[in-house]
């Protein structure tokens, strides 16, 4: 099975390298400050994952309380997974330094700091969650999972690795930036943990951190502001390396139309990215001076707090945080999304042995998508008291930006007529994506007319949308991606049999979680409430779904166990993988020896003759044409 | 469609209009969503690579989804048209007039909704923020003639049925949520903004409790009740832990001596506290006592000799509590009170960051004040 | 394998990489100082009473500043046309007025920014100065940021001249155009802080 | 060989933009003391602003004769900077409408 070709190539970088003397490198720069968008891919997909599992276990102690409000917390139910998970990859590690080692004590260290929050007198008296606790929690669930879990992940890690590989090039066209994005990156997070830390907690206002509440919240909103400043910085200049990247290395005869579609969903990511960010890193820096220089930029005059006039002049805006924050945070969504598309358009046309159907008509979509991403934002702000004119044209700016989400998923669902599907794990995900998206996309459909937003904005409907869209929609599309690519990466391949139990397991989960969400959010249950709603007559008749969710969340944790397992196992023992494992077009497959020569990605510059997905070509002699492959 | 959404009842005029397009909007999404499921599921059972050895190169010729997309463009084009706009329009433009209308004021605050009626006069005084105070929250300027007869209440509104009702919405301090979710209501009030709502109430509270009582199953949520387990909130405490307030000693505590300094029951000060340090004491048992009375029993408790220590549907008091653990038992079944009182108006009304409100509280009765 | 188009540019774009990158770089700051400004407009549509700069602000010594950085624009696009005919020396002498100029302009401001505070007035006295001290502190600190990357330019970073000329005149071209649309932020702001 | 010719043609059109942006800033500066009534200084002063600035922008920054990526950035720039500007003023000039007289 195994190429020989491929594993001597892999073999290069692994041993040869130190021997041959000409570039022998030292640990630090070799896999700390590494330049190599590989290695740095690597770093942003580990750090991201961990950061994953944080964010995670975060959302899992909030369900303790929703489902169980009022009773203390078994901090060491909590805990021990981690020192579990932890030890067992400790163990993978044979105690020498590598991936193993650093992985496996930084989810200890998580599991520490799991246990440090859950047994803190101050947040849980008596194993008790206070309210201010549990809005911490969240706002840092939401905050971690977004900005330094799914965005690194989608777009530093896997963005970083297969981009410059699918174009071609021999690198990022700014190694050195690319560490430094990394850098700050990892800054940003380490300064977003240590606000659990500073005297009150992390940020409590929510991941949206509206004002006046946050200009007047305790330390941690100022931890949380600093650390959004890092994490914008690192994004933006990771922006401009992509599209530089995109534009300038694309390999010889790779025209625009001839990107696979990842490639294509960065790019518009990549703008948006560096489009929609800096107002937020302005409102960041205009809330910084709110709290700590006593402006008053989001704060009106006369507010009076806890029955004392609050001293600052006033004459500041409160809705004007709304709207340079959802500038950002509509693209956001997208960006958070469109990286899942196109990691799962790489997978479906790859595993349906055929063309992606109307491959023009999803580029053409997602760059509409993109750009109209910049104009829906005060979708969010429906209920601020906003007139009929300015409401119209918010809600039908919103129609029209689900017509290319409809046109993708379209293609993508009639991409899959005349394939011959297999189904593997990747696959799975992959096609699980679609109908999981699809009910995410649809419940959006609601909450964009205004109308019915008044009754909707708010509750359990907005958070169940959402979390369609990025936990089986988003997430789902990255473990296809790691399926897929862990190969590539790592030379060997995930364990199929494990792959099938992760995937069954967390999509049964998925909707156990989360489809009560829905059925909640109609009936009128809010959100961000600490005790789940069991106050309110109305939720009377959902409440029991509390509970549900809430197993299921951890029934989902079981399932990432296996999960991580399969990671670590497979990483020693997992079975060889070809060079061309997949029998995949793209170059990153299809050039390149796996894992790829670790300076340059290539052997020979490769030429590209064809478009991204000629899968069973009628009258070629395999199922499969490499763009790289002379007529 | 509304049916099956479970929809809380509705005790509005327009509340309807709300319904349907949240109706009609479901219906589309239906339609979509079972459409390209059935699609999705043929194909996959079709075309699996064990039957269909190999591909197609050029899939689906026609060009059927564009007409489907087509579609949906003019079903969204409608809804938004004919639907949303008119009914967003009709809420934020077409007041109706201040005669006929109950107008009130509300005033947000952590934790509270301040509500200012204008009296029989129909005018409200003068608020003053050098006014403000707990005994007067909103800062009404009594000596203002237009003052004199403004009714204040906290977390209470009453509103007399069938007629329009004006809400002039802000906020003392940060954003919240004013949700009347029976009355479809929902308007954020922003510190600095006056934001005017209007609504028409047409049921009272004890009709729309009617509904929620026939809509939803009692049994349903009285089968999830929470379990207070008592002895997992007992728990050893380090004495020379600084005050801690709200944990009652569970048992006894004599010095060396064995004379006893504190007993069962006292609370855990940091006076307390000291005592014991001074006295040598290193651990107590202990218990937290948070928020007990929000809980009632929901079965009957007994010692061992069958005398009643707690009775169901009793609210969980210290010293209900204190017997039991002292009769041995290590957990009482009980529930939110809320449950059956469902009217009590919340007090924990969270903010717009975390938006919440409790909506629903005594407030239709068929009098204006 | 070496990064290609670091030099030349790319025949079908026609640029090499650091020149596209630094306008999209730019890009996200027309962005971010652009949010700064819809916030001044923002707030100073919505006040009832709004200064203005002249009566409050020193226009003379501001004046002076935009005259500075004007300047400094001028000697950083003649830095790079020096490297363009080949004269090291000039562009020697050229980077290090524009680094001076650089100088004097924080100079200039710290002298303005101590005069405010001296009259105890600072960033939270009102709205106004709340915008001012922020669009001019942002704006300082870019200005900061290209001195330090001209001083690099000037000193160390100017051996590559010898090893690699092309590379750095694209390299001076680049910082330059930082610089001028540091220049470019300034010359808005001047009329809308000081003069409305 | 080289383009020395052609710089030294550039560095006349530098000098030339050097001066017309210092008259500028006095002409700027002079009518702020005109005191002109609020909304003519804001068009006036900004019009001079957006000459200068366009002046450095097209000559020392090359923008005149640049490539089409860099304007297709630029323009997408300036269409989402128009978008975040005026949209939230529009939206603060249309909020509910209360025209109501008892
Ligand atoms: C990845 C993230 C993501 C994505 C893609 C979307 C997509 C959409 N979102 Fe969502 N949204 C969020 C993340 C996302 N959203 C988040 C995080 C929030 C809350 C933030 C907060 O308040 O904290 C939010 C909130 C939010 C609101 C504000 C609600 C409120 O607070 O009141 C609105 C309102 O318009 C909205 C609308 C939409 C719309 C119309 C889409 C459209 O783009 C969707 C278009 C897609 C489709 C229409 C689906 C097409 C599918 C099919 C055709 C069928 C397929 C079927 C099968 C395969 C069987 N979203
Ligand atoms: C990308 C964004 C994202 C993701 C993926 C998730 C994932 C999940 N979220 Fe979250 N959530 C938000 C973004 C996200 N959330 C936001 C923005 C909010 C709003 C916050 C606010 O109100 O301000 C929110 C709020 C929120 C709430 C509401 C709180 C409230 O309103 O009071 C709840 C409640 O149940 C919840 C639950 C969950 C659950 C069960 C998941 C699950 O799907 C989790 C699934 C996660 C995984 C499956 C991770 C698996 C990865 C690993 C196991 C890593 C392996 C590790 C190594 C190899 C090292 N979320
Ligand atoms: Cu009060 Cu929200
Ligand atoms: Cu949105």
């Amino acid at each position: 099975m195994s190429d020989p070709h491929s594993r001597a190539a892999a073999g290069h970088s692994a041993q040869t390298h130190g021997t041959d003397g000409r570039h022998k490198e030292d640990f630090l720069r070799k896999y700390v400050f590494s330049n190599d968008h590989k290695v740095i891919g690597i770093q942003y997909g580990i750090t991201s994952l961990i950061f994953l599992l944080f964010g995670f276990t975060l959302m899992m102690m909030m369900r303790w309380q929703l489902a169980y409000p009022e009773q203390p917390i078994p901090a060491m139910r909590f805990a021990l997974p981690f020192g579990l998970v932890g030890l067992i990859v400790l163990a993978f590690s044979r105690l020498r330094p590598g991936i193993h080692m650093v992985v496996g004590m930084a989810i200890l260290l998580m599991g520490w700091l799991v246990y440090w929050l859950a047994t803190n007198d101050e947040m849980m008296p008596g194993g008790i969650m206070l309210p201010e606790f549990y809005n911490s929690l969240g706002a840092m669930h939401g905050t971690i999972m977004v900005f330094l879990g799914v965005v690194p992940l989608a777009v530093g890690a896997f963005g970083n690795y297969v981009m410059p590989l699918q174009i071609g090039a021999p690198d990022m066209a700014f190694p050195k930036l690319n560490m430094i994005s990394y850098w700050v990156y990892f800054v940003g997070g380490v300064v977003m943990l240590s606000s659990f830390f500073v005297p009150g907690g992390a940020a409590n206002s929510g991941w949206t951190s509206y004002p006046p509440l946050s200009d007047i919240a305790t330390t941690g909103q100022t931890a949380w502001l600093i650390g959004m400043v890092f994490l914008i910085t690192s994004s933006l200049l990771g922006s401009v390396n992509f599209i530089v990247t995109i534009i300038q290395l694309r390999a010889k005869g790779l025209a625009f139309m001839r990107l696979p579609f990842f490639v294509w969903a960065q790019f518009v990511t990549a703008f948006l990215l560096l489009l929609a960010f800096p107002p937020l890193e302005a409102a960041g820096i205009l809330q910084l001076m709110d709290r700590l220089a006593g402006t008053s930029f989001f704060l009106p005059s006369g507010l009076v707090v806890s029955g004392e006039l609050l001293p600052n002049t006033g004459g500041g805006s409160p809705l004007l945080w709304q709207h340079l924050f959802w500038f950002l945070a509509h693209p956001e969504v997208y960006v958070l999304i469109l990286p899942a598309m196109g990691i799962i358009a790489e997978i479906i046309a790859n595993n349906t042995r055929k063309p992606l159907w109307g491959y023009k008509s999803l580029v053409y979509a997602a760059a509409f998508l993109g750009f109209m991403s910049f104009i829906v934002w005060a979708h969010h702000m429906f209920l601020t008291g906003m007139g009929t004119s300015i409401s119209s044209f918010f809600q039908t700016t919103t129609m029209i930006i689900s017509i290319p989400s409809v046109i993708i998923l379209s293609a993508l669902l009639i991409s899959l007529h005349g394939g011959s599907i297999r189904f593997n794990s990747a696959m799975l995900f992959a096609l699980a994506f679609l109908p999981m998206f699809g009910i995410g996309g649809l419940t959006g459909l609601p909450l964009g007319l205004s109308s019915s937003d008044i009754a909707l904005h708010d509750t359990y409907y907005v958070i169940g949308h959402f979390h369609y869209v990025v936990a089986p929609g988003t997430i789902f599309a990255l473990f296809a991606g790691i399926y897929y690519w862990f190969p590539k990466v790592t030379g060997r391949i995930l364990n199929e049999r494990l792959g099938k139990v992760h995937f069954w397991g967390s999509f049964v989960c998925m909707n156990v979680i989360f489809f009560p969400m829905l059925i909640q959010g109609l009936a009128g249950v809010s959100r961000r409430l600490y005790d789940g709603g069991s106050q309110y007559a109305h939720a009377l008749g959902v409440l029991y779904l509390n509970e549900w969710m809430s197993v299921g969340a951890w029934a989902m944790a079981l399932f990432q166990v296996v999960f991580v397992v399969n990671l670590f196992l497979s990483l020693r023992k997992g079975e060889a993988a070809a060079q061309n494992h997949w029998q995949a077009t793209t170059l990153d497959w299809s050039a390149t020896p796996t894992p790829p020569v670790a300076h340059g990605n290539f052997a020979r510059v490769p030429e590209v003759f064809r478009g991204p997905y000629e899968y069973s070509v009628p009258g070629a002699a395999a199922d499969f044409t490499p763009q790289n492959q002379p007529l | 469609m509304e049916k099956y959404l479970g929809l809380p009842p509705d005790g509005s005029a327009h509340g309807a209009q709300i319904d349907s397009l949240i109706g009609l909007v479901h219906w589309l999404m239906f339609a979509l969503f079972v459409g390209w499921g059935i699609y999705f599921v043929i194909t996959l059972v079709r075309f699996r690579n064990s039957k269909q050895k190999s591909a197609n190169y050029h899939g689906v010729r026609n060009h059927v989804s564009t007409y489907i997309e087509a579609g949906v463009i003019v079903v969204e084009a409608v809804l938004l048209v004919i639907f949303s706009i008119p009914i967003w329009s009709e809420r934020v433009d077409a007041f109706p007039s201040e005669h006929g209308s109950t107008v009130v004021r509300i005033v947000a605050e952590q934790f509270a909704w301040n509500i200012h009626y204008p009296g029989s006069d129909g005018v409200f005084g003068k608020t003053s923020l050098a006014l403000v105070g707990t005994d007067n929250p909103l800062g009404l300027d009594r000596t203002d003639p237009a003052a004199v007869d403004d009714i204040t209440t906290i977390n209470q509104l009453n509103l007399p049925l069938g007629k329009p009702v004006i809400i002039h919405l802000t906020s003392k301090d940060v954003i919240h949520s004013l949700n009347l979710t029976a009355f479809r209501v929902k308007q954020d009030a922003v510190p600095g903004l006056n934001i005017p709502v209007w609504f028409v109430p047409t049921k009272t509270s004890a009709e729309i409790r009617g509904e929620m009582s026939s809509l939803f199953s009692l049994e349903e949520a009285v089968s999830s009740l929470t379990t207070l387990s008592l002895p997992s909130v007992e728990d050893i405490v380090p004495a020379q832990d600084a005050g801690r307030e709200g944990w009652l000693l569970t048992a006894d505590v004599a010095d060396a001596e064995g004379s006893t300094i504190l007993s069962a029951g006292d609370e855990l000060t940091a006076d307390n506290v000291n005592l014991l340090v001074g006295a040598g004491v290193a651990t107590v048992r202990a218990r937290i006592a948070a928020n007990l009375e929000r809980y009632v029993s929901t079965e009957n408790y007994a010692d061992a000799g069958g005398a009643v220590l707690l009775p169901m549907h009793e609210t969980l008091t210290e010293e209900a509590v204190t017997g039991l653990i002292n009769a041995g038992i290590s957990g009482v079944k009980a529930r939110l009170k809320s449950m059956t009182d469902p009217w009590v108006l919340n007090e924990t009304l969270g903010a717009k960051d975390g938006s919440t409100i409790a909506s629903t509280g005594e407030y239709l009765t068929e009098e204006i004040i | 394998m070496e990064i290609p188009y670091t030099v030349d540019a790319r025949p079908d774009t026609g640029l090499y990489n650091a020149k596209l990158g630094i306008w999209l770089f730019l890009a996200s700051e027309v962005m971010l100082f652009g949010a700064l400004f819809t916030s001044y407009i923002l707030l100073r549509v919505g006040a009832p009473v709004w200064p203005r700069g002249s009566e409050i602000l020193n226009v003379p010594l501001a004046t002076i500043n935009t005259v500075v950085l004007i300047s400094s624009s001028i000697t950083m696009v003649m830095s790079w046309a020096s490297l363009k005919m080949k004269d090291f020396k000039k562009y020697r002498v050229f980077m290090g007025l524009t680094f001076l100029l650089g100088v004097a302009f924080l100079v200039i401001k710290s002298f303005e920014y101590g005069a405010k505070f001296e009259h105890h007035l600072f960033p939270s006295n009102n709205t106004f100065f709340a915008i001012y001290f922020t669009l001019t502190g942002l704006h300082g600190l870019h200005v900061i940021g290209g001195m330090i990357v001209n001083a690099y330019f000037w000193g160390p970073g100017s051996r590559m001249w010898k090893t690699d000329p092309e590379r750095f005149t694209n390299r001076v071209e680049v910082a330059g155009l930082y610089w001028h649309f540091v220049d470019l932020v300034w010359i808005f702001l001047f009329p809308v802080l000081y003069l409305l | 060989m080289d383009h020395s010719f052609e710089i030294r043609k550039h560095v006349r059109t530098y000098i030339a933009v050097f001066v017309a942006l210092l008259a500028l800033t006095i002409v700027t500066v002079a009518i702020s003391y005109l005191h002109l009534e609020v909304r003519a200084a804001v068009t006036v002063a900004l019009i001079v602003a957006v000459i200068k600035g366009g002046l450095v922008a097209s000559y020392f920054m090359h923008l005149i004769s640049e490539k089409k990526i860099i304007y297709a950035s630029l323009l997408l720039t300036i269409v989402f900077f128009a978008a975040l500007m005026w949209l939230p003023i529009f939206t603060t000039s249309d909020p509910i409408m209360y025209n109501n007289v008892p």
